[in-house]
């Protein structure tokens, strides 16, 4: 079940999504952790950061919003406290880092490889953060521009996570690849603002919290990213919206993914990702699929 | 992977309007007043956490109030259907032992009787103070009941005859701010436990944090997991 | 509880969506469609259309895919049958309307104009047809054209409908607003992919829809871009996504809607559309608003 | 909104593996064979479309098989418990007074043996043959039973013993179009039940559409307003 995208090995297709994982090793009580493929850490700066004030969670129909506004511990922190943790627990992990300036980029791409970080997400495309980090997931030259010279300081595996709040998906997704990334992630999670309004006793209350769309009801527009990336480019698609079940991966597979990160769902099953990797395993066993990559490719043909 | 909890409903009763006491046979070994399970609710995608009313020989009980959807999907549980949920989570309530007032508001009774049972069984003194809206929703088990007025307006009379030494208190957060003042106001620790909507329920997604003094700086905590208990003094009120 | 957007008069802010409610006639036996505030009519072409061949509808966690292709009767026979049926029936109705040309639109202006067709909507966003369509709604200068061009040969209310695909929608309700359009329109559905993979006796087997994706699902997308046009314009924004009960309809006019379309749960239960017209004018009554502008006032004041 | 019906379950009992009969009283004044209901079920955005089995005074049967997440919550119902139905929608059978061949597949027996009544009532004389898969899914009532192989082979025999003018049938597409061939070549007149998705289930959203032949040109018809049924020499198979 083992799978690898450029150098970087994953222990199965099943990566826990940024910012649905923590570091890791925090979710050991409620799934085990080093039979995960791997685990996207939360979105890292390169300063600590304390993310937004105010309500941050909102429950939708079939998904939620959440407007963390990426706090997080610091590049420093990060490899200081949690990379020893994580070697020691036999944790697989990619580092998601996000930035407001390209030296932003540039700097945790130096301390990545520096740290012998093997796989690293852009996370171009984070809609929590005012500052610049959307407008590079918006603008292909600019991303082509960011990539390029993230590329540059860093060689591991470079996965670029790309937005689904554009116009032209292809575009970017074309950009990426021409910038010598190693993969693309999709999808970031969608615009999206939550309201409740109540009326009690003569008085409206009102709850609002704009953020980041995720879940279940994404899906649909996972999968039509995911196909579109794949018109655009050959590089391996590592896909993600909505996924709960085996079933999704198949779709995913079908639109064009290799490999599937896992956000929302942890917080309703937190031992999701060990279950679809043994479903998986166990579905490729039975019906005599020679491994994942065969049952890939059978996905792939179907009319 | 301990804390994933597969339990079978024991009992589910109406103990107040729109308020039932569920019973959970479960494995679970150990559980605190203050802390929380997670109930997983099938209609809806985030788990919902309720404070532990009681907990012995792995059945855990707690109160619930009819508000949206997964309180009516916890509602329609049956004797003997399975029930999905996290816990024991969240760190509780820090038990000293000093003379105690215990404030409740509404629902917010649940973990203070189970506080109250902890500490009976140490035997450490203590007085349960509880307000509800109307008659109706009250819920027994206090020394007293407040129906109608705020709890609050009874803490200074209080405070004069039973002379605490620490306050605990659960219920909406206008009634812990009003707890906190008072307690800072006669120079009182206390401890309160803080509510809002939890996403992850264990401290990863970073959903539920508060701003608190922690070391003479302010910092995030993690409702769910650094709490849902705090120090009433630690909490920077937004 | 009637309100008027330019000169266009409607019995109440709630319109049935277009697409979902055939040319208003039809729905008799389901429900009082003279009571409906208005009709948007299934998007009508210059020629009549036979749509897309295969599946046309998919099913979605809280949503759905729909893959018309826009067939539709042809502006002529609309002119001819449908509308002396829906004067007679005393049916307030806006005619939604799209093409692949420039021309296309011009003609259908001048049609509806010639006509005495009070309200005309704009369908610049129909991800369904793979023609020029879509370009419209997704170019701010093409749009302006467009826009720019209807209204010469158009007298009536001219709405805008705007679709969510896009990187910017602030700068497309800007670019209506300046060519002259009454009012605006939004959203439009999702792109969205639907695949259903079976794998049954050794063989795999796949259903797949590709088209917009609407209902509860998109209505966090939907508020968010309605509070952003909201931004951009001072037009009135006709607010829909997801809209099945009276408390989104006060979550649209908080993101800064002033009427509300009402698609899919049209299929989920027929009689909405009166529904919510009964259950706000109920509102407005039982809680001593002046009327339905007082109420929208109030809304919009809630911090 | 004569059509718009809140009926109550009657009765929803097990007829089959995975099958079952459910009854509901209602207003409905009128229904004939081919046409069919659609029932609301709240955990899904579209109504579930079934095909009426039996109609008398207001009582509505059909025939429903577990699928997915609307058939489940229809077999949650119980009795007593209210439904929330169209009907009865489409145009059903035009019955012809000659001697008539059913071909039923699967659940597909469900409008068929409604027919049935309808032409034993007039006295029309009719044979029924059913094909199921296993013969745990067998449901009663054909004249033949075929369990395993396919209705089609039969075919032959029996329209040389029976000699049909008429052939109606229900099931699979794969079924229906094997008997508009075999009608055809037989030179018989047919008319089949056909199937898709629907979103409006009134005809006003085109989701449901296919091509037949009418007045010498391929046209579009929606299966849940101009159909179901449809005379098999008109359907353009895709
Ligand atoms: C630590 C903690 C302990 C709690 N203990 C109790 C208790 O002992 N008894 C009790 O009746 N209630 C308790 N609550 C509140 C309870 O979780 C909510 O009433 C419940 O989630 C409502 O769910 P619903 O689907 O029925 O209602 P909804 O209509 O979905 O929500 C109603 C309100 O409940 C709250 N809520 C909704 N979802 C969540 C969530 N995922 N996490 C937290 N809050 C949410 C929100 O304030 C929301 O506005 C507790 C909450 C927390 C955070
Ligand atoms: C005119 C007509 C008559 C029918 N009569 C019967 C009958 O008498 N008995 C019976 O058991 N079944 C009948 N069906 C099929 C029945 O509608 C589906 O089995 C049911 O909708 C499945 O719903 P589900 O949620 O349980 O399953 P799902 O898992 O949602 O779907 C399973 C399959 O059911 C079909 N289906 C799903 N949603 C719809 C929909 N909105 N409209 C149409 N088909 C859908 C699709 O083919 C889908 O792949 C009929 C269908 C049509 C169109
Ligand atoms: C609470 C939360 C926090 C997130 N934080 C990040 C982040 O820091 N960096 C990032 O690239 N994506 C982040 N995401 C997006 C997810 O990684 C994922 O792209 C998205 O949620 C879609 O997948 P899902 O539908 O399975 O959740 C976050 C998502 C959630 C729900
Ligand atoms: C089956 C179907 C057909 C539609 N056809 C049209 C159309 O012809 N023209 C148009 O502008 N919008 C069309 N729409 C989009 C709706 O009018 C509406 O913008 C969208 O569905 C979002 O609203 P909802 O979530 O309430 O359905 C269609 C939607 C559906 C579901
Ligand atoms: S709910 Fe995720 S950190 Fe508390
Ligand atoms: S389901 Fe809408 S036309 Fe048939």
């Amino acid at each position: 079940m083992g799978i690898k995208i450029a150098n970087f090995e994953m222990k199965n297709p099943i990566i826990a999504a940024s910012g649905t994982f923590g570091y890791a090793d925090e979710f050991e009580d409620f799934c085990d952790v080093s039979k995960i493929g791997a685990v996207a850490t939360k979105g890292i700066t390169l300063e600590p950061r304390s993310g937004n004030d105010g309500e941050r969670i909102f429950e939708t129909d079939c998904g939620m919003i959440n407007r963390i506004g990426l706090e997080n511990i610091g590049i420093e922190r990060f490899v200081e406290e949690k990379i020893p943790v994580l070697k020691k627990k036999n944790i697989i992990y990619i580092l998601n880092a996000a930035g407001s300036t390209i030296e932003d980029y540039s700097k945790l791409a130096s301390i990545a490889h520096k740290n012998g970080i093997e796989a690293m997400e852009l996370n171009v495309s984070c809609p929590n953060v005012k500052s610049g980090c959307l407008e590079f997931g918006t603008d292909e030259n600019s991303l082509y521009e960011l990539v390029s010279r993230v590329r540059k300081n860093y060689g591991g595996c470079l996965i670029v996570k790309l937005t689904p709040n554009v116009t032209n998906i292809e575009n970017l997704a074309a950009a990426v690849e021409k910038a010598g990334a190693n993969a693309i992630s999709a999808i970031n999670t969608l615009k999206g603002l939550g309201i409740k309004i109540e009326y009690l006793n003569g008085k409206f209350h009102k709850k609002e919290v704009q953020g980041g769309l995720s879940g279940k009801c994404i899906k649909p527009v996972a999968l039509a990213m995911v196909k579109r990336i794949r018109t655009a480019t050959k590089l391996p698609i590592i896909g993600m919206g909505g996924i709960s079940c085996l079933s999704d991966l198949f779709e995913f597979i079908s639109a064009g993914a290799d490999a599937f990160e896992i956000g929302t769902q942890n917080f309703t099953r937190c031992d999701i990702c060990n279950t679809l990797a043994d479903e998986l395993e166990n579905f490729i066993k039975t019906n005599g699929f020679k491994d994942y990559e065969d049952l890939k490719e059978k996905i792939k043909e179907i009319k | 992977m301990k804390k994933i909890q597969k339990g079978t409903i024991k009992k589910n009763r109406l103990i107040a309007k729109d308020t039932f006491a569920l019973e959970i046979l479960s494995d679970v070994k150990e559980a605190h007043s203050g802390q929380f399970i997670s109930i997983l609710c099938p209609p809806k995608v985030l788990r919902r956490p309720f404070s532990i009313k009681g907990f012995k020989n792995g059945t855990i009980e707690v109160f619930f109030k009819l508000k949206g959807e997964g309180t009516n999907y916890i509602k329609s549980l049956k004797e003997g259907d399975n029930i999905d949920f996290l816990g024991a989570l969240g760190s509780g309530f820090n038990i000293k032992n000093k003379k105690s007032l215990l404030v409740g508001a509404g629902i917010g009774i649940a973990p203070m009787l189970f506080l109250k049972d902890e500490l009976n069984s140490r035997g450490i003194e203590n007085f349960l103070i509880t307000g509800f809206k109307c008659e109706n929703e009250v819920i027994k088990g206090s020394d007293k009941t407040v129906i109608g007025g705020s709890v609050i307006d009874f803490l200074p009379e209080i405070t004069e005859k039973f002379k605490p030494q620490i306050i605990y208190s659960c219920g909406p957060e206008i009634v812990l701010k009003l707890v906190s003042d008072f307690a800072k106001k006669h120079d009182l620790e206390a401890q309160i436990a803080m509510e809002k909507v939890f996403a992850c329920q264990v401290g990863v997604c970073r959903g539920c944090v508060i701003k608190i003094l922690k070391d003479g700086k302010v910092q995030n905590a993690a409702i769910c997991h650094d709490g849902p208990v705090f120090d009433a003094k630690a909490v920077v009120w937004e």
